[in-house]
C-alpha cells in the first residue's frame, strides 16, 4: 500500500483548473437574476477543487492504494460476510437498461427491472421459507426498523399497544438502535453456557408487554441456537412476533430456513450473503420476508406480477395500494442495482451453489478453528464457546492480554503488519476481547493455513517480546492512529 | 463446486478429517432434523457466466431507459450525465470491495475520501459539519425529525407540502415509530403557503421541513420562510437539490439547522431509484446527535497525518439503543462517486451546471406554455424543474410521448389529488434545447390526438 | 485549456518568463514561417465528454453487432463470451497506462504476465518457447516466414491454399519486401493436396505454412503432412485456433518448428478485427530469432525473484538493421486478457470448450445439410467451423438471414473464386442449440425465397 | 507498490479448481474420436492453471501492484507521449456496437465502423497535411514498413528498382530493422552541430540509388529541423520519398504539418499522440496518411465514402478493388478498438485543442528543461544541444558519470526510489549517457517542479555518496536485476 504523505483533493486543487466541460448554452442568455430574484442566489460560488481530468485520476488512484481490499487478500471481518463479489455482476448492473433507467418510467416502460425484482422477491422467499418479500429496506438496520414497524402495525392492528421488545445480550448494535428508532423500549436478554438464549431468562421476560423478540442465528457468536423451536413458541406464546436478523443467513441458504425456526419477519443483507460489494461501507440492500400475518403491512409500493392478459405475457406492476400498509421507508423501489447484481449471483450459483456456498462456509471456519485450536491460539485466544461453529467464531483474547500482555487490539494491528485484514474485534461484547473470524466459503484452504500461521507467529512474537505487537503496525500507509485526539477535536472537514 | 468457490473433494475431505468430522452433515448437527431442508431450494440450477449475462441483458432489454428515450422525467432522480473517471474509480478493488473502515491503518483511502466528501458538502450547503452519507434522500428527512424530536424534546414535526411526496411519506412512517405527529403546510400556488406555516408552528414543533427547490420546481423564498419556521425554536430542516446549490443561496445562509438531500443527482446512475445516497449536513451544535458515519483528521503513532471514524460514540455499535441512529451499512461507494463528480464538476462547473439548467429550464418553460393547451401550473421562479397543466389526461399525453421517444415528465396527480392535470418536466444538461423543441412538437402532437377519439389515438 | 491540461494562464505567464520566452509562439521559431499553419485545423471544435460519449453511441448503433444478432460469422475471430474478470484486470491502471517494461523494477506486473501467458502458449502449442506476443495473426505468419528465410538463406515459402486469405495476402505484401517468392499449394476438397504440397517443396524451401483447422474449418492430417513438408530442410510453420488446442494434437507433437496464430479467441472483443494479439511459440534452435517481447526470469540483487524482458539482442532498439524483426510496440494487454482467460479457462475448461464446440459442430453439420439446397463442401473432420455449398446466392441468403436477426456465416466467394457458392458457418459455446436450429429456420427459409423472383423477395 | 515474494499463476494452482462454467451440452453426445481421427486428437490436456475466480482476481490485482502506471505517477519516458488516457475513451471502445461487432460484418450492417473509420482518416489526414490515409498498420513499426512497401511499389511502378534507405544516426530502431525487413540497405547520415541532419552529409548520400528518407521532425532529440525544405528539397531531387516518423508529432498538431513539409508518407502513432492506453506495450496503431502520388498503392482494403444514392445517406464501404495495391499488412480492417479511443480524443479535443496540447506538451517540455538547467543538471546532466526544444530533450549523464560516477542508468533507478517512473535512457545513441524526457502536455507544472526537484536531490546526494544511486533502487518491488544471467540461461517458461 502506497505510503506517501497525505494530500486532498482541496490541495492539489489550483485557480482556473478544470476537469468538467459543460455542453454550451444553446438557448437564448438571460441574466440569472432575472429568473430567480437576487436574495435567494448565491453570492460566492462554493469552494469545489479546481483541478483537471488526470490529476483527478491520480488523486483518486493514490488515495485508492492506501486501502486494504478483499480482491487483493483476506479479509475475514466476522458478521460482515467478506466473500468474492463476481466481476460479472459489476457487468450487467451497468447496462444502460439498469443503470440509466429512471425510477419513475412508467411501469409498462419498466416490465424487465419489475419482473427482476418480482424474481428476486420470490428466490429470497424461497431461501427464507417465507412467502412475501419486500425488497425496499436499503441496508441491514434499515429492515430492521421496517420489521419493528410491521410489528407495531401487526399489534395495532390487533388492538394491541405493547412496549418492549427483547434482544440478546449478543445481539448487534442496530438491534437495540433500531428498537429506540421503532419506539420501543430494549430488553437484553442473557445467553446460556453453550451460547445460545438463556430460556429461564426468556421466559422470565417475554411478558404480554412484549412485541417482539429479535435474533440471530446462527447468532454472533457463530452458534445455532439449539432451542430455537422452543423460544419460537415461548415467544409466539406471548402474541409476540419473532424477528430474524439475517445477517448470518450465509450458515444456513439451503439448510436451514428462517421461516421453518418460527420466524415472522427475517432480512436479508444482500451485501453480505448475496455477493454485493461492500463499497467502502455500502451500498447494500436489506430486503424483508415475511408470513403471511405481516403481508398486509408491507411498505408500499410493492412489486407484484398481475396475471396475464389475454393469455399474453404476466405484466409486473407496483402496487401502491395497499392501505394496511406501513408506507414508505425510503424513496422509489431501493436499491435497485443491487438486486441486480444479487439476482445475478442466485442465478450464477442456483440453488445447489447456494448451499454449497454454506457448507463451505461452515467448513471453512470449523477448519480455520480446528487449525488455531491446534496451535498456540489453543491457550492465548481460546474459542468462546467450544462447540462446532457455523460460519464463523468467537475467540477470547482474554488469556493473551493476560499471559502475554497483548490485547486483541493488538493482535489485530500486528495481522496488519502480516498482510490481512483483522477479524471483527470486541464484539460480542459478551466475550472477553473478542475476534470474531469469518473466512467465508470463496477462501483456499491455502488462505486458512498461512492466516492460522500467521496468528501463531503473532502469538510466539508476543511470547518473545510483546512490545512489538503492542505497537504495531509498522507497515501501513498511517500507523496508530490517535482517535482519542481526534474526538476530543474534531476536525471534520478541511478549512478552505 | 461453484466457481467461487475452491474446495475440491480432496479440500473438503482434508479439512473434515482436521476438524474431526465424518461428514459435512455433521457441521449442521446442530440444527433440529425437522428444521432442516429435506429438499432443493425451490430455484434454478446455477447458470455459466455467459448465461447469467445473456438472461440479465434479456431483462434490460424490456426497460426504456435514459440511452433510449429522450428523458425529462426528474421529481428526484435526474440523467445527468456520470463522467467516464466516476466508474473507472470507484470500481477500483480498492474503493468497491472493502467494507467500513473500522481498521483506519488499512482503510486511509476511503477514510480520505469521506472527509473529501464532508467537505465538499459542507462548503455545497453552507453548513459546517456533515456526515459521510445516509440511505438516500427522504430517509434523510426523516433522520432529520428523529434528530429534532431527540434535540428539542418535541414531538411535532411540521412539513411543507411542497416536499417530496416519498419524503413526507418516509417521515410519516418513521414518525409512527419514534412518536410524532407530522402536521402538512399546504401549497400557495407553487411554493408553501407562508401564513399557514407560521399557524403551523407552535412551541411543541420540533423540526419545520421544507425543500429547496421544492417538489414542484419552485424556488422557496427561504429568506422570508426560515424566520417564521424558526420563530417558536423548531429546527430548520431542508431538504436541497445538491445540482442547484452552485446557483442557489445555501441553506446555511438562510439559517438552516439541518441540510440534506438526495444525492443521485452528484455522479450516480438512475439505477431505477437506487443506490445512490442521501448526505446530512448540520451547525456544529448537532454533530454529536447525527446519524452516520464521519470522519475525522488524527496523527498517526509517528505523527503522521491520517483518518479516522470519529465521534462514534453516537453510533449503534458503541451506544446501542441509546445510539443517534440504527444506520450501519450505509451507501460509501455512492458517496465515493459523488466526492469524485464534484471534485470532476468543480467550482466553476458547479456554478455553471446551475446556470445551464437555469437558462434551459426558462427556454423549455416558454415554449412549452405557447401550445395549445399547456399552462403554468405555477409561476415561481424555478432552476431545473417545472410544472405545467395539461388540457387532456396526462397519463394518455405521456404515452404518446413515449410513443414518439420521449419522457416527457411526471404525472403531478400520482401524488397530488388536486393537481390531476399536472405534469412535472426536469432539465438537465443532457437534454439540449433540440431536444427540447422535440418534447414541444410530441406535446403538441399529443395534446390534438389526445382530444381525438380513444380508437383513432391508439391506432398512431 | 482542455480538460486535460492543467495550465491556466498565469501557469503558461510563469513558465514562459521561467524559459525565459516571451510568447508560446517563440517556442516554435524554429519551423519556417511558411510550414507553419496558418488556419485552425479543418475539425471540429472540441466536444464535452457527454457529447462525446453521445456521438459514439450513435456510431455503435449503427453497427449490428453480436450482442443484436446470433453470429455464426468466424473466419479467424470468434463471437466467444469475455468473462467479466477479463475486464476487470485489464482495465485496471496498472496494466492499461504503463509502456514496455524498459524498468523491470517497476514492471513486475506486466513482466510477470508475460512469463504465465508465455508459458500458457508453450503448454498448448507443446512447444518449448513462446514470445510475449505480436500484432495479431496473419503479420504473425509473415513474420515466421521472415525469419525462416533468415534461419535457412532459401527464399521459397510453400503456403497452402487452406490458410486464412489474410494470412497469405499479407504474407505475399510482406514477401516483396524481404524478398521471397511464395507457392501455394491447392486443396483437396477441404483440406491441403499432400501430393501437391510434396511436389511443391523443394531445396530452396525456407518454410511450408499450413493452418490447423484450415481455413474451411477442417482438421488437417498433420501426420501425413508434417513429414512431406519437412522432407527438404524448409521450417514447418502451422497456425493453429489456440482454442481448439484443448483437443487437437498441439503441433509441437508433429515436429512443428513454429506454431502461432490469432489470439482473439482468447478473451479479446470482436472489436471489428482489432486489437487482439498474434501468438508465437518455437522450438528452442530458433528462440535468438525470434520476433517480438520476451520475458525471462531473473534475480535481482538481494536474490529476489523476478522478471526482465530478455534476448533483447535480437531486437530493433539493440540491433538496429541487423535485428530479427522491427516490432517494437505490439499488443500486450490483449496478451494480459488472453493470459488471465487462459488461467479462467483452465486445464479442464480447454478441453470442454473444445469438446463442446465440436459436438455442437458436429450436430450443426448434420442439421444444416438437412436443408434442401445444402450440402456439404467437404466432409473433412471439423472443430468448431465448417464449410457448406448453397443451391441459391450466398449472398442473398445471407441478406435474408440478417432480416432475421442472424448472421449465417462467411460467404467463401469473396477469397475463393472457385466457391462462390460456400458458406463457412463458425460455432461457439455462445451459439446454442436452439440459435442451430433458428439458423436452420432462417436458412431453409432463405433458400426457399431467394429462389423466387427478386421482387417478391424482397418484401418480406 | 507490492513487494510480497513472486508467486506465478501456476503455483496457484491446485488440481479440479475451476473458475470457468460452460454451457451444459444440449445436442447429441457423440465421442470425440468419432468426429475426428484419434491420432489428431490430444491425448494430455495443457497444463494450465485450476484456480477459482475470486484467486484468478486476486493473483492479478496483486501482480499488476507491482507495476508503476501513468495513472498513479509522472511517467516522462522520451519518444512515448506518455500523456494521460481519457477515461470516456475506455468506456465508448466498450459499446457492444463496436466490442462485439464482427469484422466481416457486411458493410451495410456495419455503417457506423466504417464511418468511424472514415472521420478518423479524414482527421488524421488533416493533421498531417496529406489527403489519403490508411488505417491499416498496427503499430509504427508497421507503419514504417507499410511506408517502405509503399516507396518500392511507387518506384517499382516507374520502372525503378533502388537499394538504400538513409536514417539519420538519431534515429529510433525501428527505422533501420524496417529497412532491412523490407528488403533495403540501410544507410546512416549524420547529424549537425544544432542537432538537426548534416545536410552535406546527406548530400553525398542521397544519389539515384535511395528509395527513402526515414526522418523524425521534430527528431529524436526533440528539435525540429530548421533545414527541412532543404532537406525535403535534396531528396525529392533523386527521385526518392520522405518518410514521416510520426512518432513526435505531438508537437507539432495545428501548428505545422508533415505534408506541407514536404512528407510523402507519415505514420501516426494512435498511442502516443492520440491517447491510447500503453497497455504495458501495446495495443498500438499505426495509420499512414499519404500523398496523390502514393495513393494507388495503399494498403487493401480501403475504407471509403460512396456518394449517396437516391439523396440519402453517404454509404461506406470496405473497398477491396485497388489493383495496384501492396496488399493486405494484416488481417481484417486494422486495430479498430483504437480507432474508436483516438476518435473520441480527437472529437474531446477539436482542432483548437490539438493545437492547445501540442503548444503545452512543448511548453512543458521547455519549462522542465528551464528548471533543470538551473540546478545541478546544469552541470552534470547538460541538454545535449541548447536550443529551444519541442516537446522533449535529451540530456547528457557523461559528466555525471566522470564527476560522480553515477551513470545514467544509476540516475534513473535512484529516480524509481523518487517515485517517477525514468526518462528514456541511452537513446538517442548519438548522445552520450543520454536522458530523454518527454513531459507531455497533461502534467502540472508542479509534477515538473518535483521532478526537478528530485533530480537535484540525487545528483546532490551522488555529490556525496555515490555508492546510494549506484545499488538503487531500493524501494521498488525488486531492486536491480541480473539480466546478463537471464540471458545467459534463459528460462523462458515455467517448467510444469
Ligand atoms: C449481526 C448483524 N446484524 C445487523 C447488521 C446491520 O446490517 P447493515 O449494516 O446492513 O445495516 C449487521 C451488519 O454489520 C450485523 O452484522
Ligand atoms: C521515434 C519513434 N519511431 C518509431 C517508433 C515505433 O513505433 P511503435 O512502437 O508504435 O511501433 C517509436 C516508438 O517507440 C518511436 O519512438
Amino acid at each position: 500500500m502506497q505510503r506517501d504523505r497525505v494530500v486532498t483533493i482541496f490541495e492539489r486543487s489550483r485557480p482556473g483548473r478544470r476537469a468538467a466541460q459543460l455542453p454550451a448554452l444553446d438557448v437564448p442568455d438571460v441574466a440569472l437574476d432575472e429568473l430567480i430574484p437576487s436574495n435567494l442566489l448565491r453570492s460566492r460560488p462554493p469552494v469545489l477543487p479546481e483541478i483537471s481530468e488526470p490529476e483527478i485520476v491520480r488523486h483518486y488512484n493514490r488515495v485508492s492504494r492506501r486501502n486494504f481490499d478483499l480482491d487483493t487478500g483476506f479479509y475475514p471481518l466476522g458478521s460482515c460476510t467478506m466473500k468474492h463479489n463476481p466481476k460479472v455482476n459489476e457487468r450487467v448492473a451497468a447496462f444502460a437498461g439498469h443503470a440509466r433507467l429512471h425510477p419513475l418510467q412508467a411501469p409498462q416502460r419498466a416490465q424487465g427491472a419489475l419482473e427482476l425484482m418480482w424474481l428476486l422477491q420470490q428466490a429470497l422467499g424461497a431461501i427464507c421459507g417465507l412467502p412475501h418479500v419486500s425488497l425496499q429496506p436499503s441496508a441491514g438496520a434499515h429492515g430492521e426498523l421496517a420489521g419493528l414497524l410491521l410489528t407495531r402495525a401487526y399489534h395495532a392492528d390487533r388492538g394491541e399497544r405493547r412496549h418492549k421488545v427483547l434482544t440478546p445480550d449478543t445481539a448487534h448494535g442496530t438491534n437495540p438502535a433500531t428498537v429506540t428508532m421503532a419506539g420501543y423500549e430494549a430488553v437484553k436478554v442473557a445467553t446460556d453456557g453453550r451460547g445460545g438464549i438463556d430460556i429461564e431468562d426468556l421466559r422470565a421476560k417475554a411478558d404480554s408487554d412484549v412485541a417482539c423478540l429479535m435474533l440471530t442465528n446462527p447468532n454472533t457468536l457463530g452458534l445455532f441456537d439449539e432451542n430455537i423451536e422452543q423460544i419460537a413458541e415461548l415467544v409466539h406464546g406471548t402474541g409476540a412476533t419473532l424477528y430474524y436478523d439475517g445477517a448470518n443467513l450465509n450458515a444456513v441458504m439451503g439448510i436451514s430456513r428462517p421461516g421453518d425456526m418460527g420466524f415472522d419477519i427475517v432480512h436479508v443483507n444482500l451485501h453480505k450473503s448475496f455477493s454485493q460489494p461492500h463499497g467502502g461501507g455500502g451500498p447494500g440492500a436489506g430486503p424483508i420476508a415475511v408470513s403471511d400475518r405481516i403481508e398486509p403491512f408491507l411498505p408500499r409500493p410493492q412489486v407484484v406480477r398481475r396475471a396475464p392478459v389475454n393469455g399474453g405475457e404476466p405484466a409486473y406492476d407496483l402496487d401502491h395500494d395497499r392501505p394496511r400498509s406501513i408506507g414508505r421507508l425510503r424513496g422509489f423501489q431501493g436499491n435497485f442495482g443491487v438486486f441486480v447484481r444479487s439476482y445475478a449471483y442466485i442465478l450464477s450459483l442456483g440453488g445447489d451453489g447456494l448451499k454449497e456456498a454454506s457448507e463451505t462456509a461452515v467448513l471453512n471456519a470449523n477448519y480455520l478453528l480446528a487449525r488455531l485450536k491446534r496451535g498456540r491460539a489453543g491457550s492465548f485466544l481460546p474459542v468462546a464457546f467450544d462447540r462446532t461453529c457455523k460460519h464463523e467464531f468467537v475467540l477470547s483474547g482474554a488469556p493473551a492480554k493476560k499471559k502475554l500482555g497483548v490485547s486483541t487490539l493488538d493482535i489485530a494491528k500486528r495481522l496488519l503488519d502480516h498482510g490481512f485484514h483483522p477479524p471483527t474485534v470486541y464484539f460480542p461484547l459478551l466475550v472477553h476481547e473478542a475476534l470474531m473470524v469469518e473466512p467465508t466459503e470463496t477462501e483456499t484452504t491455502e488462505t486458512l493455513d498461512a492466516f492460522a500461521d500467521a496468528i501463531d507467529d503473532i502469538l510466539a512474537e508476543a511470547e518473545q517480546d510483546s512490545a512489538i505487537a503492542q505497537s504495531a503496525p509498522y507497515t501501513t500507509p498511517v500507523r496508530r492512529l490517535d482517535e482519542v485526539g481526534a474526538t476530543r477535536r474534531p476536525v471534520l472537514r478541511q478549512p478552505l | 463446486m461453484t466457481r467461487f468457490t475452491s474446495a475440491t473433494d480432496d479440500d473438503r475431505e482434508q479439512m473434515l478429517a482436521a476438524v474431526g468430522a465424518r461428514s459435512i452433515e455433521e457441521l449442521f448437527a446442530d440444527i433440529p432434523p425437522n428444521l432442516r431442508l429435506k429438499r432443493p431450494l425451490e430455484l434454478r440450477d446455477g447458470l455459466p457466466e455467459e448465461q447469467v449475462h445473456d438472461e440479465l441483458a434479456e431483462l434490460a432489454r424490456r426497460n426504456v431507459d435514459a440511452e433510449r428515450e429522450s428523458c425529462f422525467l426528474g421529481a428526484g432522480m435526474y440523467d445527468h450525465y456520470v463522467p467516464a473517471i466516476v466508474d473507472s474509480i470507484t470500481q477500483r478493488s480498492e474503493f468497491l470491495t472493502p467494507y467500513t473502515p473500522y481498521q483506519p491503518e488499512v482503510s486511509q483511502g476511503t477514510l480520505q475520501v469521506m472527509f473529501e466528501f464532508q467537505t465538499m458538502i459542507s462548503e455545497l450547503t453552507g453548513l459546517p459539519v456533515a456526515n459521510a452519507s445516509l440511505y438516500e434522500g427522504p430517509s434523510s428527512v426523516a433522520a432529520a425529525a428523529y434528530l429534532a424530536k431527540q434535540h428539542t424534546g418535541r414531538s411535532r414535526i411540521v412539513v411543507s407540502r411542497a416536499v417530496h411526496p416519498h419524503s413526507r411519506e418516509t417521515l410519516a412512517t418513521y414518525a409512527v415509530g419514534f412518536g410524532c405527529e407530522v402536521v402538512e403546510v399546504p401549497l400557495a400556488g407553487g411554493a408553501t403557503d407562508a401564513d399557514a406555516l407560521a399557524a403551523a408552528v407552535d412551541s411543541d414543533t420540533a423540526a419545520v421541513i421544507l425543500q429547496q427547490p421544492n417538489f414542484l420546481g419552485a424556488v422557496e423564498d427561504l429568506e422570508r420562510l426560515a424566520p417564521i419556521a424558526k420563530a417558536t425554536g423548531a429546527l430548520l430542516v431542508t431538504s436541497v437539490d445538491a445540482l442547484t446549490l452552485g446557483v442557489l443561496r445555501p441553506p446555511g445562509e438562510f439559517g438552516a439547522d439541518i441540510a440534506l438531500g438526495e444525492g443521485q443527482m452528484l455522479g450516480n446512475r438512475l439505477d431505477f431509484g437506487g443506490p445512490s445516497f442521501g448526505f446530512f449536513a448540520a451547525r456544529e451544535e448537532y454533530v454529536r446527535r447525527m446519524p452516520g458515519r464521519i470522519a475525522g483528521e488524527a496523527l498517526d503513532a509517528d505523527g503522521r497525518r491520517g483518518f479516522v471514524l470519529t465521534l462514534q460514540t453516537r453510533e449503534q455499535h458503541i451506544r446501542r439503543e441509546k445510539a443517534t441512529s440504527n444506520i450501519c451499512t450505509s451507501q460509501a461507494l455512492n458517496a465515493t462517486a459523488g466526492t469524485i463528480y464534484l471534485a470532476w464538476l468543480g467550482r466553476q462547473g458547479i456554478v455553471e451546471i446551475g446556470e445551464l439548467m437555469a437558462k434551459r429550464t426558462a427556454y423549455a418553460r416558454k415554449r412549452l406554455t405557447q401550445i395549445e393547451g399547456v399552462e403554468l401550473l405555477h409561476s415561481e421562479p424555478v432552476v431545473r424543474e417545472f410544472a405545467l397543466r395539461l388540457s387532456a389526461p396526462v397519463d394518455r399525453v405521456l404515452d404518446h410521448c413515449a410513443m414518439r421517444g420521449i419522457a416527457a415528465g411526471y404525472a403531478l396527480g400520482h401524488d397530488y389529488g388536486e393537481l390531476a392535470d399536472g405534469l412535472l418536466v426536469a432539465i438537465t444538461e443532457r437534454r439540449s434545447r433540440a431536444d427540447i423543441d422535440r418534447l414541444a412538437d410530441a406535446l403538441a402532437d399529443a395534446l390534438v390526438r389526445t382530444a381525438e377519439p380513444e380508437s383513432a389515438a391508439v391506432s398512431t
